[in-house]
């Protein structure tokens, strides 16, 4: 067991954690939180990977979180935004009442 | 952290320091004492800052309004003019009732003046109070740490005004969470300038930066775009610490004080504290990044020690928070919003475009750098009548739409 | 200077910039939309002329320039670009034919409310097509493919108001899709046998590699099969039988358009593509599935063209047949007559279709030949240049491109070793195209004017009227690139020294091959006059004289032969049966199904109720809720929820892992 | 091989762990994303120990500072009643449906990770820091296009929802 194990193993617990949020929450927006916390993982895992290289100095996996940072903000307000959406349609944030597409 | 050729007074505060430290014979238990005598020195100085600044607000208020403000406090039978009314004030807080409404979010409503105050000292790590004092002078990104504290703070309004189960205290959270967030851009936008004729995003290398043989003029205020960048950043500032003319969020005679309107007695205290540490770190930021920082305005001037300087420029830049407040009226909520979008991030955009024009025309010389001045001049303030144009045009009837 | 094979990719590159610069221009910017992509494509023209002498220079020489576009561990995929007198001649062509066709569309579309989205639809269009001729990869081909598609469905349907294009642009759209996923299918195959997708790569790519393969039945039977399935993708954009219905209903679009697609670009697609495989084709027995695909298409097309009245659409259905010819060509292999017989038919059938749109035009928007006529004193130079268009097409001898090529078309037909039939079929539809023709000049320039607009027709502008002579004198002059006598063209191509087979016998080689032909086309010349031309049509309704005689095998023609409607009949009829009854599965199986489970539940929760309340009276309640709440929850998985859903990622997840670990014997 | 890291790493490790598993099942939507804050800060910490500074202010900047400013406001915009809170907690087999599947997935990356073998430098702690003005650089040459079509990404995402979200049925104006 190294430290790369350890922090790859905390990543992966918060992947899981973000993986409950979004299967067992029915508010959209925490859905939307658990999957934001899984890209957080994500992101531990660029930074671990990074920090145990063989050339760190070069610095891609500091870039990659911080591209992922931006695209994951985006995400966050598109997101929101459709959830209001989809308060507005239907005055609720249940994602089980947005089935409006069940066979 | 040699201070060998520098003068006594200059090197006196880490003398001091360093004497207290090298009391205790381990390593790490000196690392920790040299760190907390840097907290605790700068809580002293703040915290006396602040309170001498509500009662230098309330005394200059009162001369604004042809009054004589706060005057009576004595101790032992001495009055000063009311300059221990704090010392009172302090008391009485502490041994008011602390009242929490029934319905609240008894965690929260707890929680948010502590994490107010928390977040504000937070950006008194990254200031350099001089040469040499500066809690955490290595940081490399010290100004993105300055803004990530800051960010945080919004955080604490949200709280208290939620978790008070009041409609008045929820809508001023929701005014401070638009006001905060919309200023913040700007804020963040004019800092980029300082950061971009520095080369770093060090706060000391932006105060060294602005060194040198012509003294004053070195500051990054008497630049073109630095004086623009001043007056956007002076203003945003006064919105992020909601003081007057965008005091929304507390706007007694509208919403009651707001998300201040369930506290009560030493919780009330520690918002305002957590608010004056605010302003004055967001003054200390003003200062660093356009005032010079610890510079002195002129070489003759040098002997008095910078941390003396960063203090003096600290104490006008409060002065002029305080006479603004004594001058301008409330906003209303939609003018907030158009004067940030509208108005301070196109400029601020503008000035990021001034400034890396001065950056590209730094060797123009003789006639040159008469244009290089005009054009630059030219460039603020040309979108500033423009877009001055834009914002008062088509001043209709007001449309209530939040809050 | 950089060799013109470093600069190739600005050919179809140019084009594409005036392609965004005419998606951001405004209306008030139409001349800057349609000057980008004037010069653009002036410019291109100008840069493949110096390709073309480059390749030239070297023939038989395939100049790469590749480049590695995704890399990952060992998966290393390659495009490049591709530079040899096929490339070449190809290039010069669509440069010239679409910078005339694109000075042609600043007349006729003058007073669209549209024009700026008109250019930029027709750069895109133009760069597609010269990304596919510069490819050097079977995936960038089919990147440009599809990218034509596009292109060509937005400029059919450019008049989007009108249901009818709207309609034609699906269609065109759709149908050939289903050629693409032929092609699609083909590529991704033919990358897991050769692990490249590279034409040519100094040795490597799989055009080269070919030829190292043993000839063993899994093999022969792999290229074969892919060989069929990339000519899918060629029947689709170059409308061969049976994907040809969307070519006529795409003349819905701008005549333009038409021209472009018709006669320079999108056909000539497919048969460049089959041209460029011709290696591969070669190796399989998948050239005679070509060539009688190729053969069925020239007869099927010139035989609908006699009896439409569209003059679009007589053109349409003439492209059909031509490009049968190619095909035909291709598949009896002679890749090098197609490629002739390609460039002068996109010359002339360009020349004709602005021809078309220069009487449309000026006939405001009149285009039933039974409502036109008697243009001829009214127009002459399109007059001119249409019947030089005409004879070309037609075949008429020695001094018209079109003979020259069709010549070498149906000379490698006669000498196809496998069968003679195409040749036959081939011999038919010469008589026929000739037939069509000359029924389609005297119905539009002869006799009188039979409706008030073409009585005050009169000849347009020099935008419109200058492609036309400038594609008529090549109409003329390309055929004497590659006549028998003088294969410049086909020695070029093939990159052999053809002068040793310089023989003036090959003209009266083998049966009188080309006196056959020569009076074929003077029997179709002399029939349709004599039908057509001494009793000139008098009004607009009159029936058509052949209409009078058979009138059951005319109706058939008008008809198209009845393959919208069986598609119609067949192909949609059975997609909405299989969409019903995938309804019907979807309703009544899987929901039964969960519905019976969760019933099932119930039922068992009822009889343990009735035991419980007999024998124990209380226990095996709970257990009955719990399994009817199981059965409830497995009808909720089809519930369109979105947690459902990604649980089952989430389990498939885990599956996978292990499954892989299995594998792997972790 | 000092123990220290790997003590910080692991108090760092389980306070997040541990606030987020918190944060993730209370009822209170507010008290969720307050507590979420924290969490992202406690990840911020771990870049912090990781050495990648730049990357963990901008953490703290666009997470507590943006996002759960959003997230409140959305939170604030949507929950007009708070008496719908025991509804949105959903049915406890889903619930337990759900969670089992988290934590299986969570066992098999575990485990999945536990087994790989990974030696070599991955033990030692190298002390890599990455400067703001290395950031910078790199931005400016190895990333430049990613930069740009990140910006704008943004930009579009922006506008987007702006538009999605104040998109307003026709029937009510």
């Amino acid at each position: 067991m190294t430290i790369l194990h350890l922090c790859l193993i905390f990543s992966a617990l918060l992947f899981s954690l973000g993986l409950a949020a979004a299967l067992a929450r029915s508010s959209g927006i925490l859905v939307l939180l658990g999957i934001e916390l899984m890209l957080n993982a994500a992101n531990i895992n660029f930074i671990a990977f990074w920090k145990f290289s063989p050339n760190p100095e070069n610095g891609t996996g500091a870039m990659f979180a911080i591209f992922s940072i931006a695209v994951a903000a985006a995400e966050a307000a598109v997101g929101l935004a459709l959830i209001i959406a989809i308060y507005r349609h239907q005055s609720s944030i249940r994602l089980q009442d947005a089935n409006t597409l069940k066979g | 952290m040699s201070a060998s050729s520098e003068s006594i007074l200059e090197a006196f505060p880490l003398t001091i320091r360093d004497w207290l430290a090298s009391v205790v014979p381990l390593d790490w238990l000196q690392w920790l004492i040299l760190s907390l005598i840097g907290i605790v020195a700068i809580l002293t100085v703040f915290g006396l800052t602040f309170a001498f600044t509500t009662v230098t607000e309330r005394k200059l208020l009162g001369r604004f309004q042809n009054r004589l403000g706060p005057n009576r406090v004595r101790i032992f039978g001495i009055r000063v003019f009311g300059f221990f009314q704090p010392f009172a004030d302090a008391v009485k807080a502490l041994t008011k009732e602390d009242i929490v409404p029934a319905a609240a979010d008894k965690v929260l409503h707890f929680l948010a003046p502590c994490a107010m105050v928390a977040f504000s000292l937070l950006g008194f790590a990254v200031l350099p109070f001089g040469k040499h004092l500066s809690l955490l002078s290595n940081i490399d990104a010290a100004l993105l740490y300055f803004f990530a504290a800051g960010a945080a703070s919004e955080l604490a309004i949200f709280m208290a005004g939620w978790s008070s189960n009041n409609k008045f205290s929820l809508i001023s959270s929701m005014r401070a969470l638009a006001q905060l967030i919309s200023y913040e851009l700007p804020l963040l936008l004019v800092a980029v300038p300082a950061v971009l004729m520095a080369g770093s995003l060090s706060l000391t290398g932006i105060v060294v930066n602005q060194g040198g043989d012509l003294g004053i003029l070195n500051w990054n205020v008497f630049t073109p775009w630095g004086f623009a960048g001043f007056i956007i950043f002076f203003i945003a500032a006064l919105a992020e610490c909601n003081r007057c003319p965008f005091d929304l969020p507390e706007g007694e005679s509208e919403i009651i004080a707001g998300y201040l309107t369930e506290y009560s007695g030493f919780k009330y205290a520690l918002f305002f504290m957590g608010e004056y540490f605010g302003m004055m770190s967001l003054s200390g930021l003003g200062v660093t990044l356009f005032l010079g920082g610890w510079q002195a305005p002129c070489a003759a001037l040098a002997f008095i020690p910078s941390y003396l300087w960063f203090y003096a420029k600290l104490i006008v830049m409060i002065l002029c928070f305080i006479w603004m407040r004594a001058t301008l009226l409330r906003l209303r909520m939609d003018q907030l919003m158009r004067l940030s979008w509208k108005f301070l991030v196109p400029l601020a955009l503008v000035n990021l475009g001034t400034v890396t024009f001065w950056k590209y025309t730094a060797d123009w010389e003789g006639g040159m750098l008469v244009a290089r001045w005009l054009i630059a001049i030219a460039l603020v303030i040309l979108p500033f009548i423009s877009l001055g144009k834009v914002l008062s045009s088509g001043l209709g009837p007001r449309k209530y739409r939040y809050a | 200077m950089p060799s013109s094979i470093d600069i190739l990719w600005f050919i179809p590159a140019l084009p594409l910039l005036a392609a965004f610069i005419g998606a951001i221009s405004t209306q008030r910017m139409r001349s800057v939309a349609s000057g980008s992509a004037l010069s653009a494509m002036a410019v291109s023209f100008g840069l493949s002329c110096i390709a073309l002498k480059d390749a030239l220079a070297a023939p038989g020489v395939h100049q790469v320039n590749n480049f590695s576009w995704v890399s990952v561990g060992t998966f290393n995929l390659q495009l490049g670009f591709l530079l040899d007198p096929l490339t070449a001649f190809m290039l010069v062509m669509v440069t010239f034919v679409g910078f005339l066709i694109f000075l042609f569309s600043t007349g006729y579309m003058k007073g669209d409310e549209n024009y700026a989205k008109f250019f930029c639809y027709l750069s895109l269009f133009a760069a597609a097509m010269l990304g596919i001729l510069v490819s050097n990869s079977l995936l960038l081909t089919f990147i440009c493919w599809e990218v034509v598609g596009l292109a060509s469905y937005l400029l059919i349907g450019f008049w989007f108001f009108k249901p009818e294009a709207a309609a034609a642009a699906k269609k065109a759209f759709i149908t050939t899709r289903i050629g693409d996923l032929g092609f699609l299918i083909g590529l991704i195959w033919l990358h897991s046998i050769s692990g490249t997708q590279l034409f040519y790569n100094n040795g490597e790519g799989f055009l080269e590699t070919i030829n190292l393969v043993e000839a063993t039945a899994p093999a022969l039977f792999a290229i074969s099969a892919i060989g069929i399935l990339l000519f899918c993708g060629a029947i689709g954009k170059s409308g061969q039988f049976p994907l040809h219905v969307w070519l006529p209903d795409a003349m819905e679009g701008p005549t333009p358009v038409s021209a472009l697609i018709h006669a320079a670009t999108m056909v000539a697609a497919g048969v460049f593509l089959m041209a460029r495989v011709f290696p591969l084709l070669e190796f399989g027995s998948a050239l005679t599935v070509v060539a009688y695909i190729g053969a069925i298409t020239a007869l099927l097309g010139a035989v609908i063209a006699v009896a439409q009245n569209d003059i679009k659409r007589i053109l349409a259905f003439s492209t059909v047949s031509q490009l049968g010819y190619m095909m035909l060509a291709i598949g009896v292999g002679v890749w090098e007559a197609a490629i002739f017989h390609l460039l002068t038919h996109a010359f002339f059938k360009a020349l004709l279709f602005l021809g078309a749109g220069s009487v449309i035009h000026a006939a405001h928007h009149e285009q039933d030949i039974r409502a036109l006529g008697g243009l001829a004193p009214r127009m002459k130079i399109t007059f001119a240049t249409f019947s030089i268009g005409m004879m070309a097409l037609a075949g008429v001898p020695f001094l018209f491109s079109g003979f020259w090529s069709k010549e070498a078309i149906l000379h490698g037909a006669h000498t196809w070793s496998v069968s003679h039939i195409p040749f036959y079929i081939g011999l038919v539809a010469v008589v026929l195209t000739a037939f069509y023709m000359t029924r389609l000049m005297a119905n539009v320039f002869f006799g009188k004017p039979r409706s008030h607009a073409v009585e005050h027709a009169h000849e347009n502008n020099w935008v419109m009227t200058l492609p036309l002579t400038l594609l008529a004198i090549c109409a003329i002059l390309l055929g004497f690139l590659g006549t028998p006598a003088f294969p410049w063209l086909q020695a070029k191509l093939l990159g052999k020294d053809l002068s040793g087979a310089l023989e003036f016998g090959k003209i009266f080689e083998g049966p009188g091959l080309m006196i056959t032909s020569i009076v074929l086309v003077a029997l179709g010349l002399g029939i349709g006059w004599a039908i057509y031309g001494f009793r000139k049509r008098e009004r607009f309704g009159d029936a058509d004289p052949l209409e009078k005689r058979f009138p059951g095998l005319w109706s058939a023609l008008e008809h198209r032969l009845y393959f919208d409607e069986l598609y119609a009949a067949t192909i949609l009829k059975t997609n909405s049966l299989l969409a019903s009854f995938s309804d019907w599965l979807d309703r009544w199986i899987v929901d039964g199904a969960v519905q019976l489970v969760s019933k099932l539940g119930t039922l068992l929760g009822f009889i343990n109720r009735d035991i419980d309340e007999q024998c124990l009276n209380a226990g095996f309640n709970e257990t009955a809720e719990e399994i009817r709440g199981i059965g409830n929850t497995y009808s909720k998985a089809q519930s369109g929820d979105v947690h459902g859903y990604l649980r089952v990622m989430a389990w498939g997840f885990v599956a996978i892992v292990i499954l892989v670990s299995i594998a792997l014997n972790i | 091989m000092t123990t220290f890291p790997i003590i910080t790493l692991l108090i760092i490790a389980v306070i997040t762990l541990g606030i987020t598993a918190v944060a993730l099942f209370l009822k209170n939507i507010i008290h969720c994303s307050i507590l979420l804050a924290v969490s992202w800060v406690g990840i911020a910490a771990f870049y912090l120990w990781a050495g990648a500074e730049f990357v963990a202010f901008a953490q703290v900047l666009v997470y507590v500072g943006a996002v759960s400013m959003v997230v409140l406001f959305a939170v604030l915009l949507t929950q007009r009643k708070q008496l719908d809170l025991e509804k949105l907690t959903g049915t406890v087999g889903f619930r337990e449906l759900g969670k089992l599947a988290a934590a299986m997935v969570a066992t098999v990356l575990v485990i999945a990770i536990a087994t790989t073998p990974l030696t070599g430098s991955f033990d030692a702690i190298n002390e890599p820091v990455i400067t703001v003005r290395d950031i910078g650089i790199q931005l400016r040459d190895n990333h430049i296009g990613a930069l740009l079509i990140v910006g704008v990404l943004l930009t579009v995402a922006l506008l987007g929802a702006v538009v999605v979200a104040s998109a307003e049925p026709k029937t009510e104006e």
